[in-house]
């Protein structure tokens, strides 16, 4: 049963899923535990397959027992068991700490959201851990589909519009990267990753291996949300349900930016990228432009909700920065930057899941006096914001140190200027919004009235985790991210 | 003779795809994106995709006018542009 | 000019589906009602549907499902398959689900595009974003 | 916007254009993607799976993993449409037909309801006179709807079709039940809760194939293991195998496009419609 994990990691939550739809319609009540089994073993095959990896190198799963260029195949190495472990992890506690709000929010179809929830999951692990271009799409679009739907049972009034648009977007997106594999299946003949890595050498002058590339990063970067692209973001994550926009927004563009650095290493190779094509700069470019503009649309933001979507906007910069800067420090400060920043995403979701549960809205003049009320959950968000800001303990300073140092190599000196710029603008950001709940502007006696109990486990649990990864930072770079780029 | 064909389904193509986009009304505009759903099925056909052909007549000619028809029954089938 | 006919000849079908892409995306970004960007976003999907179709197209090779092989009278050996006779099958495997996945995005987008009428009564992107405005 | 529209438009144009510079040209038979994956399928499908229809050898066998997802996005979609439009709360007024003499009574409240049945008998609001042409014609019609999908699922080895298109056809043919009679006696005729289960049991059936191949020692959705619980000769297990998951799409489509059409069509109340 040892050599099947790479298949229940997928398995376990589709079938949740399905099982905990049947279960809607007859027992209402085993939905939730199925969910949580399900995750939970895809939890446990994760870690099972990391220390398969750890241990012995790449896995190499046959589908359906076909040899690879012929059938579908699994190929999970030290990146993608990492982001795997990563996914699974924050859907499990996310599933635990949202359930009151769920039972708010949607209210007799909750049985039917948990199941949405797990294909969600399901998608994205399946991203993550295909070797397969094609059997990417087809998992992009489950990931996109459920986001779609999770998304416009938001607000009454905001959220059906904000999905729509996405849903145009997001179909140019992946059509563009449908078309970039369609490209290069003409060219080469063949779908596998590795089969492709093979081929491609031979091809590296024609123009059409040229536009599939750029076709395929176009898809994949407005998935992203990358700057001039990011339209559909904000809207998106602020109007959709808290237990959503707790699952999304620290997943979705984080794995968007592990399929663009499983492509870039994987598929066309750094020498194409760096050698061949002078495009590196542009993007480096565009990137930086992305986190001035993502900082500067915060501060002008008077929602708490809408201001973090926009340090995403900005975050992604930072990744996709690292990763075209072409030195193995940029590289290494990218991937770093995936595991921690979905982390400190996801901490301060949760922190603002806590005060929308008791608060019901969270803009700026709503927030008085937040200290008193939520302790608990205003210590959560401080640490998180500490971390998006860069303060050595956390793990934010670790990534983005290695992202500076990757600048500097790489004579980048406009990213690296933006990176620190962009830090002290989180930095006012986030003082500005510690300065109004902590001045109690208002005359009554505050009384604490903290969210529940079981929202607030996981934001410690999530918060200890900031400050873990954040000190064996060098140990995760040394054993999984260098082995991995030699 | 088979490009001759395949010119004339191309042609019917683009002219319902065009027609449909252009027209006001959303009802006529469920029919020409039946009929542009028809034409991809025929020009499939003739380039022996049969399967692909079958499946976009029974889902992209039939089942998605269906849908596309109750949608404008529940919404409105005026459009400014 | 006389190398450029045979080129055309050879090609056009290629530039065919860009045309049709490039009807979609222009009315996906421009039309204003939201149910016309519905109907331009299909036409998008299936333009890149016909460009892998075009791909698998053999000339002078017959549908990709091999003759004589129902009886199964005599066994698999005695058939002898040319590739050349056949046409190219995984194109054809692909847009399959492609057309599945573009029915049911479709599906989604008109259940959405009910749910904004049901709040909104409009489907005109600036009438729509006039009464977002209003509140 | 119309601008920046055309702009957009001509240069993806442009860039596609350029790229169909070096593209193999069309049709021939040695191009790479013809000489390269697609042989082998070609030739071997045959002895390896024992099914004539290639396409559905590589969709349900070679890359069957492609088309179980596929399968969940369908299913994605049902329940996508069921969370969006489906409102449970009771419709204001209600119209009856007091059918000996045809007065129309109408209840402002949504609380009081009539019996229906031989003396009165529901209207919609948006009332359409039955014809009883079309009614009847349909209730001859959609009998063999239903079978000539059912051949469609069960012949997709042998000719064009399979899961997919039978089951859209079968979901049709109740969607063209829906429309020749009302919405309300497909829905008291197929429950709501019928269509919610087949959904989720079509996409269940695939992914259990693919785990008993798992149990007994395959990889995933490996139909070769079969032959350790089905009593056929190894030669045509994969055919099996592949009928099996067929089936499994076809009942999940069907499931998933009535969904659809009538959470659309009836915003979600499942009383009045199309």
């Amino acid at each position: 049963m040892n050599t099947n994990y790479p298949a229940l990691l997928v398995i376990a939550p589709l079938l949740a899923a399905l099982i905990c739809s049947l279960f809607s319609w007859s027992a209402k009540k085993l939905c939730y535990p199925t969910a949580l089994l399900g995750l939970s073993i895809s939890f446990f095959s994760a870690y099972k397959v990391l220390i398969q990896v750890l241990s012995t190198g790449t896995i190499q799963y046959r589908m359906a027992g076909w040899a690879p260029p012929m059938g579908i195949e699994y190929r999970i190495d030290l990146l993608n068991s990492f982001v795997l472990l990563l996914i699974t992890g924050i859907a499990l506690i996310n599933l635990v700490a949202s359930y009151q709000s769920i039972q708010q929010e949607t209210k007799e179809k909750a049985n039917a959201f948990y199941s949405i929830y797990l294909l969600f999951v399901t998608g994205l692990i399946g991203v993550t851990a295909t070797g397969d271009l094609f059997n990417l799409y087809v998992l992009l679009e489950i990931t996109s589909l459920t986001s779609y739907a999770q998304i416009a049972m938001g607000d009454k009034d905001r959220s059906p519009l904000a999905s729509l648009n996405y849903v145009f977007i997001g179909v140019i997106g992946a059509s563009f990267y449908l078309l970039g594999v369609g490209y290069i299946y003409i060219m080469t003949g063949s779908l596998n990753m590795l089969d492709v890595a093979t081929l491609l050498p031979a091809l590296h002058g024609s123009s059409a291996v040229l536009i599939a590339f750029i076709f395929c990063f176009l898809g994949i970067w407005i998935k992203m949300a990358l700057f001039p692209l990011h339209i559909w973001l904000p809207n998106a994550y602020t109007y959709a349900p808290t237990a959503v926009s707790r699952v999304i927004a620290p997943l979705m563009t984080k794995v968007m930016v592990y399929v663009m650095i499983r492509l870039m290493v994987t598929v066309f190779g750094f020498e194409y990228i760096f050698e061949k094509l002078h495009l590196a700069e542009a993007v480096v470019w565009i990137a930086t432009i992305a986190i001035l503009a993502g900082a500067i649309m915060a501060i002008a933001q008077k929602d708490l909700k809408k201001m973090l979507t926009y340090i995403i906007v900005c975050e992604i910069g930072y990744m996709v920065g690292g990763a075209w800067l072409g030195n193995e420090l940029g590289m290494t400060g990218a991937i770093l930057h995936i595991i921690n920043d979905a982390l400190m995403t996801f901490a301060l979701f949760l922190a603002v899941g806590n005060m929308v549960y008791k608060l019901k809205n969270v803009q700026y003049s709503n927030l008085q006096g937040l200290f008193g009320k939520m302790p608990w959950t205003m210590a959560g968000f401080v640490l998180a914001a500490f971390s998006i800001i860069g303060i050595p303990p956390t793990c934010g300073f670790f990534s983005k140190w290695y992202l500076i140092l990757g600048a500097f190599d790489a004579g980048a000196y406009h990213f690296a200027i933006a990176l620190i710029i962009s830090s002290l603008l989180c930095a006012v950001l986030f003082f500005k919004v510690f300065e109004i709940s902590f001045f109690n502007s208002g005359h009554d006696k505050i009384e604490m009235s903290e969210a529940p109990v079981s929202m607030l486990i996981p934001l410690g649990l999530v918060s200890i985790l900031l400050i873990i990864t954040g000190i064996y930072s060098d140990k995760i770079v040394n054993t999984i991210i260098l082995p991995f780029l030699q | 003779m088979h490009w001759q064909i395949d010119l004339i389904i191309l042609t019917f193509t683009i002219f319902c795809a065009l027609a449909a986009i252009t027209v006001k009304d959303l009802l006529s505009t469920a029919i020409l994106f039946g009929a542009y759903s028809f034409m991809m099925c025929l020009l499939w056909a003739v380039m022996g995709a049969v399967d692909v052909a079958f499946t976009e007549a029974s889902v992209g000619a039939g089942v998605s006018t269906v849908f596309f028809v109750a949608a404008v029954f529940r919404t409105g089938r005026r459009t400014k542009d | 000019m006389s190398e450029f006919l045979p080129m055309i000849v050879a090609k056009y079908n290629y530039w065919l589906y860009i045309v049709l892409m490039m009807i979609g995306l222009y009315a996906m970004i421009s039309k204003n009602n939201l149910i016309k960007k519905l109907v331009g976003m299909n036409i998008f999907q299936t333009s890149i549907i016909l460009f892998y179709v075009s791909i698998g197209y053999k000339t002078n090779a017959t549908i990709p499902i091999i003759e004589n092989a129902h009886g199964g009278g005599h066994s698999a050996q005695e058939l002898v398959i040319h590739a050349a006779d056949y046409i190219n099958p995984l194109p054809h495997v692909l847009m399959l689900t492609a057309i599945v996945v573009s029915v049911a995005t479709f599906g989604v987008a008109l259940a959405l595009a009910v749910k904004i009428y049901q709040r909104y009564q409009t489907l005109e992107e600036d009438e729509i974003r006039m009464r977002l405005t209003e509140e | 916007m119309r601008f920046i529209a055309l702009i957009i438009v001509f240069l993806c144009g442009g860039l596609l254009l350029y790229a169909t510079a070096d593209f193999p040209a069309w049709g021939d038979p040695n191009s790479p993607a013809n000489s390269y994956l697609s042989p082998h399928f070609i030739e071997k499908s045959i002895e390896e799976t024992g099914v004539p229809n290639l396409v559905t050898s590589v969709l349900a066998d070679y890359r069957g993993f492609d088309t179980m997802f596929e399968t969940a996005v369908v299913f994605c979609a049902g329940l996508a449409c069921f969370l969006l439009l489906r409102n449970y709360d009771r419709k204001e007024e209600n119209f009856y037909r007091h059918l000996p003499t045809g007065v129309i009574i109408q209840f402002k409240k949504g609380d009081k309801t009539l019996p229906v049945g031989k003396e009165f008998e529901h209207m919609d609001t948006e009332w359409v006179p039955y014809d009883l042409i079309i009614k009847t014609a349909c209730r001859i019609l959609i009998p063999f709807i239903q079978l000539y999908a059912l051949y469609v699922v069960a012949h997709g080895d042998f000719s064009p079709g399979g899961g997919f298109q039978g089951g859209v056809i079968f979901g049709s043919s109740l969607i063209l039940y829906a429309i020749a009679y009302n919405l309300r006696t497909l829905v008291q005729r197929i429950k709501e809760k019928m269509l919610g289960l087949f959904s989720a049991v079509g996409v269940l059936i695939y992914a259990g194939i693919g785990l008993i191949c798992m149990i007994l020692g395959g990889n995933f959705l490996d139909y070769g293991k079969l032959t350790q619980i089905l009593p056929f000769d190894p030669g045509h297990i994969r055919a099996y195998g592949m009928l099996g998951v067929e089936i499994g799409v076809g009942i999940t489509v069907m499931a998933v496009m009535v969904v659809i059409y009538v959470n659309i069509v009836s915003e979600g109340k499942h009383d009045e419609g199309l």
